[in-house]
């Protein structure tokens, strides 16, 4: 076995240091009925690398790729373009086989990155602090509801109907056995502002509500401002949680902090990650100075060496399960570490002026598909305001449409029939995503695929 | 000597010492690396990109005025910077990295290479079911590999990491009493758990209450069964335990809890000292976490990310979280919402979703890769081996050192000491660690498990040769003879070649400073 | 203070100081590492292979009977193995390398990414032409942007490196004089020139003359003039020259050589400096290697591989060798043989062949790569910017270090020192070289070009950032002052933080020891 | 310019401490009449990272690639799989980045590597020493020739037959303007020994000849028996230089060194290298220590530090060019640094006993192949004893039928019609390589692409 550097020779050395006749003797505690024999059966044994990579790479090709098609999917997970030095730079041992920086004389490579991310998100949702990252958008969405609990001694959350469907699952199924109580509708597509309930929570708001939870761009592509909305939560002394899905929105608009956002949380699988069919990706979570000890995850902070020298190490930890156990503010221990470092290297790439740049060509290419696809008979785009995201009503089921496309290899979108099956309403909606990698090509494909797809 | 060139070619002057600091502060390859914020610049960008077509705006009036505040670098100066970065790590393709509970066992990068083609890598989780068979195909081959090594009838392939799957244990566990129609409200949980454990319980609106151990670091069986009653509802396990102790009474600990009416959790994280070698259902346990980064070597990556699928007893595989992946006799789908399985299905009762979209495919990848490498054979063989480094280490240690369970025979993957050796050196368990630092190599746990005093927690794994434990074995036992010979204050000062010197945590916390702040504005703040 | 685990949390023992060495060796994260074969085993693998068939040797009795004796270590001991050895190197990804003549620019990882498409590195040079259309094609295309950027009508693809480049060239201008049946003998090379220059006129059974220079470090026009006559075939120029200038007089020299009926060569290693800006074409030049390792930033790899394409003038043209690719109007072919043109093709003088195959493809993939991110402007910025860091750097030395040429104005892309300015101080260049390892630095080049007492080469290339050359400069003036302060020792003992001190290279050309032996074998041999 | 780190603010201050006013004045040396305004003509403008991949992929998805297909050819370039921790770890910076160890203190990590390297090929060729590497197999073979006469004072060297038709062409090429003689003749397909002329040279070796350059495997995968031609080099004092294209090989069969070569060259791509077209390869240069000062190309050696430290430096650097100008052995100076490394890495990885197994496998698969194809109606297996590689002679022309077979996306060998186009008596003739890559499936594939090919 390639990966096992043992040979018998040493085996036999090492159980005679110990003084046992056999590996067996070293398992005499698991009792007889457990002991299996032999190699588990119904299992193939080992492989030759080559075996390997065949058998894999043949499950991968069968499946239909982003790079090789034309591709407009959204709704929480987009395919933007990652500079090569990115995933060089995270394949390096020292980042990728080493561990959570618990000795930090021999971490500062990883504390220093982190403590870099950390500033970075907090820059772009314009809070005070982020902290080390959380598993994904999703589960750091129902994070920053449990936190804001603990802040405001509150158990209600407001869940907006433009917040995307997963994370409203998720929040449901994480507070059913807990007494918080999660408020919801079902969103409707109203002409011009898919998805925007700013008025109807700003009405809903009252003493019991411990937050409001806002996605902006929300599921459906509309953006809107939260200023007014992030007023009244704190005229009721409830907070305002914003979820940010496309992080690259954020080069263009306001960011939630800039418009009162308490929490921000988000899914940062934009920058520096890939698609991954939904993961690994990387939960991002920042609020401000006030509430830190009430924060979930990892915190890298600065300090100095015994020689006085700058160094970064993992602080505040008496939130965390490995200190406080039953008494953390969360469970979580391994976060999204590497894709963290993704993040920050694709981030500095970018710096201020690409993700800027980054974010206008976006809105644009997404601007010019928009009123292409809009200029098809009976197609209806139902968004004002987008930035790279909008939601077209098909004459026609949109699942079915975009299953028709993609047997023609063209992924042309995200059927809402997907995400919302028991809501007829979204049964001909279908929401497209637009970022800079469609070539013009690919975005001439597209339109002719709906074309075609709604002409049969 | 002068070569051709009118250089010398000797070895110049030998006895020279250098005392103090470069210009750079650099000590020839040891590289001082200031912030990305302190060298970047708000104009400099490391990318390039197309034109963007002219159109009108349909930002609605949110366009962002003021600055982000995000300095960029160019190319080379960000592969620059995070290549100096890791030069001040260690990591396991540096060393041996002896960290207990961790399994930081090799990193295979024909995985890394697998988890990377296009087919795997760039896919969306929304993309039309029939345009990611292969996607699903491999899920469940995964899943099987799961099932079968561990003897269960049902995983939950969602969950992101191990605390992240004990919360889908639980969940599915306290749906199993509503179920029923008795909410129960107590977890039971040893003392030598992992914090992830009480905190998860917690999490799930359960109070925690501790179970006892016996003199030999095990669950008391009898102090367990006096405290089981209607009120439990769960007793969280770890097995093998935190102190790398099998549980031998574990099938009597299942059947106590089974007849109380409570379910048992096991913490998966040391399923690499039985792997292929026992089946954890055979054990009476009704859900357990695999970290598919320890046992199945995807990579931690610095802390992240990981993957935690859940295996289920026949009890609680009705509960299990959506999505999940099924064959129908045609095609792989995978049901997602609730509506989908109107249909009678075995799922009707499930607990819901947990996460976005379909889990940790990433690691998935890399799972598979590393099980179909090793096969049934070579995994029998990974457990062996860790187990076999394990107890090497532990007998060629426990003379010097303090085994607190060492007189009680074999450990399973881990060596467990505590401080006792060091009684009266004045010297403690985290300056050995750090001496250790000097030594090149990363220090084994400290101060876990609580149960024991000073822990020392060392994991070699079964990637480790007799060669390097022999080295680390040789180094351990130096540091040993020279803290018991009482040289307090070397090991106070260690480490002494690390990138840094011991950094004050003390500091860190009392006032915490998490980011960077422009020198102007950061001044201000003072 | 005690954190929960009950460990300090402060800082420990600031005074403390460590003077031995470690149990084993290292110093924390600088780590020692053996020969592989002093770690590895015969019986030890790291590949894991599929039984074969059995069938019947058919080796007719050649099997191999004796041991090799190669030791083999599992995939975990590989990858540390040379991951630690990585670590005792110095590299452009680590930081400034300023190595005169040498290039040593920023290497885009996305070109490493592209050679790696299986397109193009999994491709055998002998598949039919129709199932290589796309190798050719991108062949064809880089042989385009030579020839554009130089200014010259024809290229050869297929030299492995530079020298290798410097024999096609020499080759070529032999044959066009053969042809002429006035085969010359002797070829001029300034004492400035690289020493391939004259070993490979020397390769082609020319003499070598040397070719004076003047005060300002340039060629002598009126010497090389008086010297030129029926016996000289060619001259052999570097432009920009070693000492980082350009030859004012290049199209004069160019004009009395062809005057005297022989042929320019031009050493285009230093073409980074006037890429974009200036074509040799222009300056009459009749043949020029360009190291796509230097210029176009196909990585130097610790000595390799790199690719020597050269360019040809229409007199040298129809000389070119073997292979070339081109189209036929219909699709690409490549003429490997003499007898594929016996239809009067312009390559009928071929001198013929000088590698098998086709060349370095993929480093003509990493230099395409490289040329289409720049495009004409940017690589004209390259030029810029490579020589503006430059004469940034002479500029901010040339009062505490000697320019020998500095006072005749602006460098090209590289700054050149002599060692005058440590005029009895019993410091060397080697001397500052070793100090400025510890300083985090790779030297500059030493004791090249000859022509300079006690050189040093600096060439920045465009991919430094102010910054950075700032701090190397800080370091450098640092550096010079204690050397004029004359503290000898602590130069002769430079450098004290690498993984070694000086190497004894007079004992190691005194006793070579070229290969690792098997201890006992080594002994029988004192 | 995302490569270019000065910002024009840089430049400005830069071109004021210089003391000029625009960078064209740091360009005034070049004659007015070479100085072009703007950029180039005729060359497009720089392009984003994205645009780049784009274009090469496209062009890098016009060739059949090896792995997507049956792949059966050889002739001094194999297919063999290279395990996934050698190109991981040949890419750190540490070594992809780093030059000509030149500095030895902090360039170890390449210098041990090379001093590995030089031990395991002069382990595998059977000889003392090894240098650092050459360009590639044919370079080393005519760096040999001059060696040769460097040693001997002799000026001809006899080609043996069987030698690679390249390797030929290099040598005439580079003694054409010497006065080395080249004596070369045609290859004569001897049923069951094609190539093979070792009886032929012996008599022909006199007191002029410098050396005899044989192949083994020979360009036919026969392979011979050298003693007896060693000795007769030796008799009449001239060297046996022995050629390996398929390193390999010397798993399964006795080195040239055991066969008494005074010279090994070899191609050493096999051995952790891939295909590339052609490009970089590694040319293998080993011989006897009495030799050693008339070696061409880099050698590293074994030294001590000041500390008295184990250590390696370059060394016997007064046989190169940079110190020996026109008097060096050669020119060469760059090498194949890290293609080297790659070796070293795989053949670690190897060891003795995979190198064994796998030359085993190949041999196993190679005899397995030739056996199913020389049953196929008019088909000669011309081989005697041969390794992974071997000669048949089809009825129809060698290169049409490979044509063929490649239009149905087979790639079934090499017609030798392509490597010798002026030799009618090998037309017909193909070689066909079979490593341990191609499947059972494959192997399939290609025996009935034979079988279709014959019969039209
Ligand atoms: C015993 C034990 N349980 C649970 C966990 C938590 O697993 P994860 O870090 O994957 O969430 C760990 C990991 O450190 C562990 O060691
Ligand atoms: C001026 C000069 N000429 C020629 C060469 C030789 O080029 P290569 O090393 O690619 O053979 C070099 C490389 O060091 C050089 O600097």
């Amino acid at each position: 076995m390639r990966y096992l550097p043992l040979t018998d020779t040493d085996r036999e050395a090492m159980l005679g240091k110990i003084g046992v006749n056999n590996a067996d003797a070293l398992f005499r505690d698991v009792p007889a009925a457990a002991q299996l024999s032999g190699p588990i059966r119904d299992l193939p044994m080992h492989m030759s690398e080559m075996e390997v990579e065949r058998a894999l790479s043949t499950l991968a090709r069968q499946n239909l790729t982003a790079t090789h098609v034309p591709f407009f999917l959204g709704c929480g997970a987009y395919k933007h373009h990652v500079p090569a030095s990115v995933d060089h730079l995270i394949q390096r041992g020292e980042f990728l086989t080493s561990y959570t920086p618990y000795q930090p004389e021999i971490a500062q490579g990883t504390l220093q990155y982190l403590f870099e991310f950390q500033t970075q998100v907090a820059a772009l949702t314009g809070m005070d602090v982020a902290n080390a990252s959380m598993y994904d958008g999703s589960t750091a969405c129902v994070e920053a509801i449990f936190m804001a609990r603990r802040v405001t001694r509150r158990k209600k959350a407001l869940l907006s109907s433009g917040l995307h469907p997963h994370y409203v699952s998720v929040a449901k199924t994480l507070t059913h056995f807990t007494d918080d109580e999660i408020v919801t509708q079902t969103p409707g597509l109203t002409a011009g502002a898919p998805g925007d309930d700013v008025a109807a929570l700003i009405d809903a708001i009252d003493d019991e509500t411990s937050c409001v939870v806002v996605q902006n761009p929300n599921i459906f592509g509309h953006i809107a401002d939260l200023s007014a909305l992030a007023a009244r939560c704190h005229e009721k002394g409830a907070l305002l949680v914003a979820t940010v899905t496309e992080i690259i929105s954020l080069g263009a608009i306001t960011s939630p902090g800039e418009m009162g956002a308490d929490i921000v949380v988000g899914e940062g699988q934009s920058i520096g990650g890939g698609l991954n069919f939904g993961g690994p990706y990387l939960g991002l979570f920042a609020c401000n100075q006030k509430h830190v000890r009430q924060m979930p995850g990892r915190l890298c902070g600065e300090t100095v060496d015994a020689e006085g020298r700058r160094g970064f190490v993992l602080t505040l930890s008496t939130r965390e399960q490995h200190i406080r156990r039953e008494k953390a503010t969360s469970n979580i221990c391994t976060n999204s570490g590497l894709i963290s470092l993704a993040f920050t290297i694709h981030m500095s790439l970018l710096g201020e002026k690409g993700l800027r740049d980054l974010a206008t060509l976006n809105h644009a290419r997404a601007v010019q598909v928009a009123e292409r696809l809009a200029a098809i008979d009976g197609v209806e785009l139902l968004n004002g305001p987008f930035f790279n995201e909008f939601t077209l009503r098909l004459p026609v089921d949109g699942r079915a449409a975009i299953r028709h496309m993609a047997e023609r290899n063209v992924l042309g979108g995200v059927g809402l029939g997907r995400l919302y099956p028991d809501n007829p309403e979204l049964a001909n909606a279908v929401v497209i995503a637009v970022t800079e990698t469609p070539t013009d090509a690919d975005i001439d494909v597209l339109v002719s695929a709906y074309e075609e797809a709604l002409s049969c | 000597m002068l070569n051709a060139q009118g250089r010398e070619t000797g070895v110049g002057n030998v006895d020279a010492i250098v005392d103090e600091e470069s210009f750079t502060g650099n000590r020839a390859l040891m590289l001082e690396e200031p912030l990305l914020f302190e060298i970047g610049g708000s104009s400099r960008t490391g990318v390039d990109l197309p034109v963007p077509p002219k159109v009108e705006s349909r930002l609605g009036g949110l366009e962002r005025t003021r600055d982000i505040g995000l300095p960029g670098l160019s190319e080379p100066e960000t592969v620059r910077h995070f290549t100096r970065l890791s030069r001040q790590n260690y990591a396991i393709d540096m060393g041996v990295f002896p960290l207990g509970s961790c399994t930081m066992k090799h990193n295979p990068r024909l995985n890394e290479k697998m988890a990377r083609l296009p087919g795997f890598a760039d896919i969306h989780p929304l993309q039309p079911i029939d345009s990611v068979q292969g996607a699903l195909a491999l899920i469940d081959s995964l899943a099987h590999w799961l099932k079968t090594l561990t003897g269960m009838p049902e995983v939950a392939m969602s969950p992101k990491a191990g605390a992240h799957g004990e919360l889908c244990g639980m969940l599915a566990i306290r749906a199993a009493h509503e179920e029923r129609g008795d909410p129960r409200k107590v977890v039971l949980v040893p003392e030598s758990a992992h914090g992830t454990n009480p905190a998860t319980a917690a999490f799930c609106g359960y109070e925690v209450e501790d179970i006892p151990a016996n003199a030999q670091g095990r669950v008391d069986l009898a102090a367990l069964k006096a405290r089981l009653g209607p009120d439990v509802a769960a007793v969280m396990i770890t097995n093998p335990n935190t102190c790398g102790l099998f549980e031998p009474e574990m099938i009597e600990i299942s059947k106590a809890v089974h007849d109380a009416g409570a379910y048992v959790y096991c913490d998966g994280a040391n399923f690499n000292a039985i792997v292929g070698r026992v089946r954890p259902g055979d054990l009476g346990v009704d859900a357990m976490h695999i970290n598919l980064h320890k046992t199945f070597s995807t990579p931690h990556g610095g802390g992240g990310p990981g993957a935690g699928p859940v295996v289920f007893s026949a009890a609680l595989a009705p509960f299990a979280p959506l999505p999940f992946v099924r064959h129908t006799g045609k095609h792989f789908e995978i049901v997602e919402e609730e509506q989908a399985f109107e249909k009678g299905d075995a799922h009707r009762q499930s607990f819901g979703r947990m996460v976005a979209f379909h889990g940790q495919m990433g690691m998935f990848v890399r799972a598979l890769s590393y099980m179909m490498s090793h096969g049934a054979d070579g995994l029998k063989q990974v457990a062996e081996d860790a187990v076999l480094n394990a107890n090497y280490v532990l007998r060629s240690l426990d003379d010097v050192m303090t085994a607190p369970f060492g007189a009680d025979g074999p450990c399973m993957h881990e060596a467990l000491f505590s401080d006792e050796f060091l009684d009266g050196t004045g010297i403690s368990t985290l300056d050995i660690a750090k001496a250790l630092i000097d030594e090149g190599y990363h220090p084994m746990t400290m101060y876990f498990p609580l149960v024991v005093h000073g822990a020392m927690l060392v994991e070699p794994t079964e990637t480790e040769s007799k060669a390097a434990l022999d080295q680390f074995i040789g180094a351990l036992r130096t540091l040993v003879g020279r803290a018991k010979s009482g040289d307090a204050d070397f090991f106070k000062g260690a480490p002494y070649h690390a990138p840094r010197r011991r950094l004050d945590e003390t500091l860190a916390a009392r006032r915490p400073v998490l980011r960077w702040m422009p020198p102007a504005v950061a001044e201000a703040a003072e």
